[in-house]
């Protein structure tokens, strides 16, 4: 069996009197790709949110690499190797592409809060933010502000900024809403490529790419995980289809 | 020839009514000299420099000034403004022989510009804070009914003079008055003074003494007025432009000032200068030191022949002249003017004791009591290094 | 290329920074009045701490009320040393006493910044304002360091002289200031350039984000106040040196203020911004202050006219009129004529515009506050007297014409606003804004969002 | 007991003449967002226009005139140059108040001279409303807290009673889209910016002759009511109202706590050599930080409740 | 065909950039018209044209009246209704004064039913469950179905929806199709812009396929599945 990468152990939230997450119990393995589906307001960004330290969990433990995180800030839950993306892109407007990449690059490759090496005397450190621009395809408009990219563009960016500090859990949320079918296929190929060997928790609500990438799909209702098992399982799953899938043809699986 | 005095005072910003009034009445005091021919032959000007109230910025102007060949500088409505000309005017002295400039302090009052801090360069016309105190003090130490007393002041350098000033002189000169409060707020930074009246109530004072000028001398009195607080207030500060104004009849009866001059005086001496100045100004002369001032520089200019501000600065040194308020003499080891006081209390006009109103307002200063000048006279610790 | 396009780019910067160096170096030559010494030394402390300024306020976001109390506070540690060195109780020769003021602002940055940095956006501002109410407060309060009202002196000619300079001439203190500013401009120019300074960007546009790529923003902001308040209390100490007198005006909001229009008006998205900033506003209020009792009214009007038209500041309206030059030459030689008598237009009316503005406000002020009675501006060849309406008629009349033609005449010419991004953080109303489930901070909208 | 009840009429009197003098702040704070720094110079041109009113045609007249003349000045401000600045975002619109202040200073001067005007309470006012123990609580106090408690009101209905509180705190974050859905919003905000500035003026004409109508009078009250209204809490009128009494009940208490450092080592048995008996610091007592108080209180609500009080928003 | 919504020959510029250039398109009441076309065609543009959020040239009638140049809560009052794509919920409000901001002032009805907060709830329940909590803190999806029903509370007579499927779960989006649906019922006509193209073809009477800011396809669902060439050069990447 391949070590565990990151384990949720009866996590609980609420906001006053509303219970957001009841018991969320969760193993994700080293390499693995995890897509957590499940209906809106299911409370699949706050699980997000609690990972990766935004907000704090009531009860329960977060393990990351086998050591807790629960209570932990942010920015500490990142330095040790987990990285997320928003829902709506969470950018730098007013930076360059470039610099956005750069930014997000800056702490995994030791420079910390440096204020005596020049950025530009940094060629390691431009290599490798070029080459996270390759990745996500926007070595063209790399001087741009990252405010006047398309919406398109700006998800990429998003992903860009997530996968750039090297993290090796990544946890991406709703990569490719907002785009059309095409699209969203060339997104799924993009974060398959650039996740490759790494860890994955996605959220996602376009069952196809959902059901392309992922290795194992969850299924969050309520607050709870009522399936966690291989796509072709879950999608026979009668209480999944129940409570999320619905039956009628919109729904692009179909 | 043309003797050029550079006035650096606020002629912008809250402070410029002050500074305005004060350079009309050096301009006033010009126009007589030339007229009269005080100085001989020579004609004295006034140039206004605006320091923006700022002892940083009054600095710049000193320097602008003296590049622009003024060798006299003349400033009065604030000690901190003082202080640094006088280290100002000191360094550029020893500096620059031969370019020698004087300062001639109408109104600033901290009593080290003429002890600790004294300087040769520097003649004050107006009389310090701890003199207008001894006077004060004395007044009141007079008063039989007096028994209370509550000191309330400004935190800061002047405040705490006061303070200190007022309850060493009422312990020596009548140790059966009692201080039953000392309070200091911050300046400019109280908007309703009722809680302090309260207190004073409280304390059961029935004089107060303050340090206070401004809108916090009047928000004080205001204050007072309003909670029926039946005790007189000793002030230093209550004639400048804007505050009798601001307490008009609040102040009535109850407002007691120590000053060097005003125009109820005994002889209504300087009545055709204050009734003149009010015509062609619409405003107040108060500033009667530069009087004093300008008669004495054109006595030293007449008698040593000439305006290098070396040779006069000598001879104003220890020279007595006669001013509006009597016989006055520049004291020789501290350069502080030696002259009688008046304690005067705030009174509706009456057209034969109070001739004068202030501002308009139907209310002016009644002589209290005239104090010589030997007993608000005060020792000096100054050591000054005289040139030459 | 790349290579080639940087050894340009660096071409570049030595001619820039040549420049500024013999712009310095050559200040006191081009203006040689004993006067103007003592205006481009205040210029240079003035430029120096708006720099400084903007450390927080363009490049972090940070808009403080409080900034004059690092600068005066570093002042009055670098008088005291002053006086110390001068006791021959510390060995500091004069050169180096705006170090001490640095150091002193640092130590204070390091303590209030503590405090301030814990929030952003209006949070930080209102606590930097009520700090800024504190200290000054206090320096009335506690003459022993603060030396009352008079502030405390100093005297910057002490010990020996070193190759004959006393420090006692003005021009030697100007050069000292020269040296410092520049000095103190390379370093915050590179910090920009730092991993530090980039991601105080990042905070500033996004302090959010900055957490999940494994920073603390607080932290990032902690730090840059800090550095900040280390070139501001340099600042403070050459002020220090150049008065040889610090007083409790320089920690006030008042100065603060000041500070923040300076900046501002220099322009806060540009580098170089602050520095035309500190120009302006010394001008205003040092040389302008002399000739006409309504120099506030102008500062403020400035102002306001920047905010409204041109948030760039001067800096922007430079890179706009430079881009129209470029543009300009782009069009060659019948694109310039087509445009040259449009432009030539502009300038005149915006003159006449201001001409007129000009005599009125003048007159205006005679009038109000000079004297009741009837008093006369004189130019050369005309005069102005406030007691005749036909003069005002006129006055008002330029003003008028020169508005118009300006307004009419400006249709389709590059707005300097939009030509030129101004680079205004965002302050959201709380600070940072609500936090949405799922979602990004709002004030980075989605894509394309309605601007 | 007399010295504690005349304590608390004076810090609950003061606490109310807070909230007067920065109501049209919260008015404009809470629901355009933008701290208004010219709401002080609002202040100051309702107290000189009212001066000017009332010699001519009395006080009451002045009570009504003023504050109109004021808050179409203010409603024109918000129309022609706000309006104009909003786009570039708040930090604009703020800075643009800050400019505003300057020249209205300048203006106020220019119009009435730089001296005080002598702007007196009316004379029917001008007399003990009634006396607590020996002490007389003046009539003109009594009114100025009636007004700040109708101002209070009259806030409150507009917030309750209309969709103006909503239309305009959701056009906060999202203009366009409340024009959107059928809203007029430059009208609403230009209207709430000068019923701010009306309610500015209002206070201007009450607190004109209570205090000193001078210049500097804009200055003296600038910095303590963005405390109140910050304190409160941005969208919240009752913070503010909250804010007000606490400071004001703060500070009138402190002005009677004559304690110092010095006096609590002494009492707790440590007499420190005379040499630091004499330190500026050890022997500040509380009575004599008093009014600097509410800046710490600031400092203090921001580090633990940055939205303040009762604030709705915050980060 | 009576016209409710009519463009002809619109330009639509975000500064100096050209975005439309000479749309021309019409929508009959009680219609659903789809509008389709590649990321940053200039759909959404053409949206917030009808709206006058951005600035514009050409003719834009609504009714019988010349809309184009109008503010944008003049043309909201005349009956129009839009949900924009990134949902602009009101962050600082609650969920239920978000709904009353949706009413529009002077209570204008028109002929059909004139829509209550009681309707939506029924319609999202989840909105009832968190009716008095600050929407800023709502899922995407809830704050999706809260824009939809912000609008409809203004009664409008024509709704210009952007993306109301973003971000939903497969059964809501079938619940805001059959929303739709029953809006069209009502005689509400709907100008949709969707990216799933499935649910476009599936609720619309008519498509139009917009290109580099001007129509390049108009015409049944069923034309647009035969037409093979306008959806590779149109519509996928
Ligand atoms: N700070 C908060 N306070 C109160 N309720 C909250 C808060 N944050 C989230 N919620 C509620 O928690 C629920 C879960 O939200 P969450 O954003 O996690 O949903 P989601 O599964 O990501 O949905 P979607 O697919 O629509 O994005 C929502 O109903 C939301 O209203
Ligand atoms: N605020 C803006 N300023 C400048 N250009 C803009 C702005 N908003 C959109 N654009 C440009 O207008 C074009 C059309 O944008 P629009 O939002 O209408 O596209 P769309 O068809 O809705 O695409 P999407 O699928 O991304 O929503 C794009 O090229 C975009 O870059
Ligand atoms: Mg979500
Ligand atoms: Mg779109």
């Amino acid at each position: 069996m391949k070590p565990v990468a990151l384990e949720l152990q009866n996590v609980c939230k609420r906001f006053g009197k509303l219970e957001i997450i009841r018991g969320v119990d969760l193993r994700v393995e080293q390499g693995e790709r995890v897509v957590l589906i499940g209906p809106n307001g299911a409370g699949k960004s706050s699980l997000f949110n609690l990972i990766s330290g935004r907000e704090r969990a009531d009860a329960g433990a977060i393990v990351l690499h086998g050591s807790p995180i629960t209570g932990c800030k942010p920015y500490e839950i990142n330095r040790r190797g987990l990285s997320r993306s928003f829902q709506v892109s969470s950018i730098f407007p007013k930076l360059s592409v470039f610099e956005n990449v750069r930014c997000a690059l800056l702490w995994s490759l030791g420079y910390r809060y440096s204020f005596w090496q020049r950025l530009n005397g940094l060629p390691k450190l431009r290599a490798r933010a070029d080459a996270v621009l390759e990745a996500i395809g926007l070595q063209a408009c790399r001087d741009t502000l990252a405010g006047r990219l398309s919406y398109a563009e700006q998800r990429a960016l998003e992903i860009g900024i997530t996968i750039a500090g090297d993290a090796d859990v990544i946890l991406l949320d709703e990569p490719t809403s907002g785009m059309s079918r095409s699209e969203s296929d060339a997104a799924a190929e993009l974060i398959r490529r650039v996740t490759a060997g790494k860890t994955l928790l996605m959220v996602e609500h376009d069952m196809e790419v959902a059901f392309r990438l992922a290795d194992r799909i969850a299924v969050l209702v309520g607050g709870q995980i009522i399936a966690c098992d291989i796509p072709e399982r879950v999608r026979a799953n009668e209480a999944v289809q129940r409570a999320y899938l619905g039956n009628r043809a919109f729904a692009e699986v179909t | 020839e043309q003797v050029k005095i550079a006035f650096i005072e606020s002629l912008s910003g809250p402070f410029a009514p002050v500074g305005q009034n004060l350079l009309r009445s050096w301009e006033s005091m010009a126009e007589l000299a030339n007229a009269g021919k005080w100085a001989g032959d020579h004609q004295f000007s006034i140039a206004g420099f605006d320091n923006k109230g700022s002892p940083q910025e009054s600095l710049n102007q000193l320097r602008t000034a003296i590049d622009q060949g003024y060798r006299y500088i003349a400033q009065g409505s604030s000690s901190g403004v003082g202080l640094a000309l006088i280290e100002a005017i000191n360094k550029h002295n020893q500096r620059n022989p031969g370019r020698e400039v004087i300062y001639l302090n109408y109104g600033a009052s901290d009593p080290d510009m003429t002890n600790s801090r004294c300087s040769f360069w520097h003649f004050r016309f107006d009389a310090n804070s701890d003199m207008k105190l001894e006077a004060l003090t004395t007044y009141i130490a007079a008063q039989k009914d007096v028994k209370k007393v509550y000191v309330i002041g400004q935190n800061y350098s002047f405040g705490h003079q006061v303070s200190r000033a007022v309850k060493d002189y009422l312990k020596r000169k009548r140790p059966q008055v009692q201080i039953v409060g000392d309070d200091l707020h911050p300046i400019g930074q109280v908007k309703d003074f009722s809680p302090y009246i309260s207190k004073i109530k409280a304390s059961g004072a029935d004089s107060v003494v303050t340090g206070n000028w401004g809108a916090d001398l009047a928000l004080l009195i205001k204050a007072a007025k309003d909670a029926d607080l039946k005790a007189n207030f000793y002030t230093l500060y209550a004639g400048t432009t804007g505050v009798p104004t601001a307490i008009g009849a609040a102040g009535a009866g109850r407002m007691k000032m120590v000053a060097y001059w005003h125009p109820n005086n005994e002889a209504f001496s300087g009545s055709e200068i204050v009734t003149a100045f009010k015509e062609k100004y619409n405003d107040d002369f108060y500033g009667m030191a530069t009087y004093t001032a300008t008669a004495m520089l054109s006595k030293a200019i007449r008698e040593s022949g000439s305006t290098d501000p070396v040779k006069v600065a000598m001879r104003m040194s220890g020279m007595k002249i006669k001013s509006l308020n009597g016989d006055v003499e520049m004291r020789k080891t501290d350069h502080q003017l030696q002259q009688p006081l008046y304690v005067v209390s705030w009174t509706r006009t009456d057209g034969k004791q109070v001739k004068f109103d202030q501002e308009n307002t139907g209310y002016g200063w009644k002589t209290e009591k005239k104090i010589d000048t030997w007993v608000a006279s005060q020792p000096t610790s100054c050591q000054m290094k005289r040139p030459g | 290329m790349n290579a080639m396009l940087r050894q340009q780019n660096s071409r570049a910067s030595w001619l820039i920074w040549g420049t500024y160096a013999t712009a310095l170096l050559l200040a006191p030559v081009l203006f040689p009045e004993p006067a103007s010494l003592s205006v481009l030394s205040q210029t240079g402390t003035a430029m120096l701490l708006a720099l400084s300024y903007n450390m927080l306020l363009g490049q972090g976001g940070m808009m403080s009320f409080g900034h004059a109390v690092y600068s005066g506070l570093g002042g009055y540690v670098a008088i005291h040393a002053l006086n110390l060195a001068a006791q021959d109780i510390l060995p500091l020769p004069v050169s180096l006493v705006p170090l001490a003021g640095g150091l002193g602002g640092m130590f204070f940055g390091a303590v209030f910044g503590y405090i301030s940095t814990r929030k952003a956006g209006t949070g930080f501002a209102m606590i930097t304002l009520g700090m800024v109410e504190l200290v000054f407060a206090s320096a009335l309060m506690f003459p022993d360091f603060f030396g009352g009202e008079g502030g405390v002196s100093g005297n910057r000619v002490i010990g020996e002289p070193f190759l004959g300079i006393t420090f006692g001439p003005q021009i030697e203190v100007y050069y000292l200031i020269a040296a410092w500013l520049f000095i103190s401009t390379a370093a915050m120019y590179f910090f920009t350039r730092t991993p530090l300074g980039r991601i105080l960007n990042a905070v500033r546009d996004n302090a959010e984000r900055v957490e999940f790529v494994g920073y603390d923003p607080r932290r990032v902001r902690y730090l840059s106040v800090v550095l900040s308040a280390f070139f501001a209390g340099v600042a403070g100490g050459l002020a220090a040196l150049n008065f040889e007198i610090v007083s409790a005006e320089n920690v006030s909001v008042a100065r603060s203020a000041g500070i923040l229009l300076t900046t501002f008006i220099g322009g806060i998205g540009y580098f170089f911004g602050p520095l035309l900033g500190a120009i302006a506003g010394v001008f205003m209020t040092v040389v302008l202050s002399s000739y006409t009792k309504a120099w506030q009214l102008y500062l403020g009007s400035l102002f306001i006219l920047i905010v409204m038209f041109a948030p760039g500041g001067l800096a922007g309206i430079c890179m706009s009129l430079l881009k129209m030059a470029q543009d300009l030459c782009r069009a060659g030689v019948s694109g310039i004529w087509k445009l040259l008598p449009r432009l030539a237009g502009l300038v005149l009316s915006a003159c006449l515009a201001c001409v007129g503005l000009v005599i009125l406000v003048e007159m205006a002020y005679r009038r109000g506050l000079e004297s009741a009675d009837r008093s006369i501006i004189a130019l050369p060849g005309i005069s102005f007297d406030t007691g005749m309406p036909t003069h005002w008629l006129l006055a008002a009349v330029l003003a008028v014409a020169g508005i118009a033609g300006f307004a009419w005449l400006r249709r389709g010419f590059p707005d300097f606003y939009e030509a030129t991004d101004s680079g205004l953080p965002s302050l959201g109303p709380g600070g940072e804004s609500v936090r949405a489930a799922g979602d990004s901070p709002a004030h980075v909208r989605a894509p394309r969002g309605q601007a | 007991m007399e010295f504690i009840l005349i304590t608390l009429l004076n810090g609950l009197s003061y606490g109310l003449l807070l909230f007067m003098l920065s109501a049209g702040l919260t008015l404009i704070y809470s629901m355009m967002g933008v701290l208004n720094f010219a709401h002080a110079s609002f202040y100051m041109l309702g107290a000189y226009l009212a001066y000017t009113v009332t010699s001519h045609i009395g006080y009451w007249p002045a009570l009504i005139v003023a504050p109109l003349a004021i808050g179409v000045l203010g409603a024109l401000v918000e129309r022609h140059a706000l309006r104009a600045v909003r786009r570039h975002g708040h930090l604009a619109e703020l800075l643009f108040t800050f400019g505003l202040a300057y020249v209205l200073v300048e203006v106020v001067q220019l119009i009435w001279g730089r001296a005080a005007v002598p702007y007196r309470v009316p004379p029917i006012l001008d007399q003990p409303l009634f006396t607590l123990y020996s002490t007389t609580f003046p009539a003109y106090r009594g009114f100025m807290m009636l007004i700040a408690v109708l101002m209070m009101l009259a806030i409150h209905l507009l917030f309750s009673r209309t969709r103006i509180g909503l239309v305009i705190r959701a056009a906060l974050t999202h203009p366009q889209m409340v024009q959107s859905l059928g809203h007029d919003v430059p009208r609403v905000t230009m209207l709430v910016f000068g019923g701010g500035c009306a309610l500015a003026a209002l206070a201007g004409v009450i607190g004109g002759n209570a205090f000193v109508t001078e210049p500097a009078m804009a200055g003296a009250v600038g910095s303590i009511i963005f405390v109140v209204v910050v304190v409160g809490g941005l969208g919240s009128l009752a913070g503010a109202f909250l804010a007000s009494l606490l400071i004001g009940i703060v500070q009138t208490l402190a002005v009677t706590l004559d304690y110092s450092l010095l006096g609590l080592l002494k009492t707790i048995g440590i007499a420190p050599e005379s040499r630091i008996a004499g330190n500026a610091l050890l022997n500040l007592t509380i009575a004599q930080v008093a009014p600097i108080l509410p800046y710490l209180l600031l400092i203090v609500v921001m580090l633990l409740r940055p939205r303040g009080l009762l604030g709705v928003r915050g980060d | 065909m009576s016209r409710l919504l009519e463009l002809q020959g619109v330009h639509a510029f975000y500064g100096k950039s050209h975005i439309l250039r000479g749309v021309d398109l019409q929508v009959a009441p009680g219609e659903i018209v789809s509008l389709l076309g590649r990321n940053g065609a200039g759909r959404s543009t053409l949206l917030k044209a009808v709206m006058g959020l951005v600035e514009t040239s050409g003719e834009i009638r609504f009714g019988s009246e010349n809309i184009q140049g109008l503010q944008p809560f003049q043309v909201a009052r005349k009956g129009v209704g839009y949900v924009p794509e990134n949902r602009d919920i009101f962050p600082i409000l609650t969920v239920e004064q978000n709904l009353v901001l949706g009413q529009k002032p002077g209570n204008e009805r028109h002929e059909g039913k004139s829509w209550t907060l009681d309707d939506m709830y029924r319609m999202f329940p989840r909105l009832q469950e968190r009716a008095s909590m600050q929407a800023g803190v709502l899922s995407g999806g809830e704050q999706q179905m809260l824009a939809l029903s912000r609008t409809m509370m203004g009664n409008p007579r024509l709704v210009l929806v952007d993306e109301p499927a973003e971000g939903l779960a497969p059964q809501i989006v079938e619940l805001v199709a059959q929303f739709l649906l029953a809006l069209q019922r009502q005689g509400v006509a709907v100008l949709l812009v969707e990216q799933k193209l499935a649910i476009a073809l599936e609720i619309s009477q008519r498509v139009y396929v917009l290109g580099h800011g001007s129509v390049v396809f108009e015409g049944s669902p069923a034309d647009l599945r035969a037409n093979e060439a306008v959806r590779r050069e149109w519509l996928e990447v």
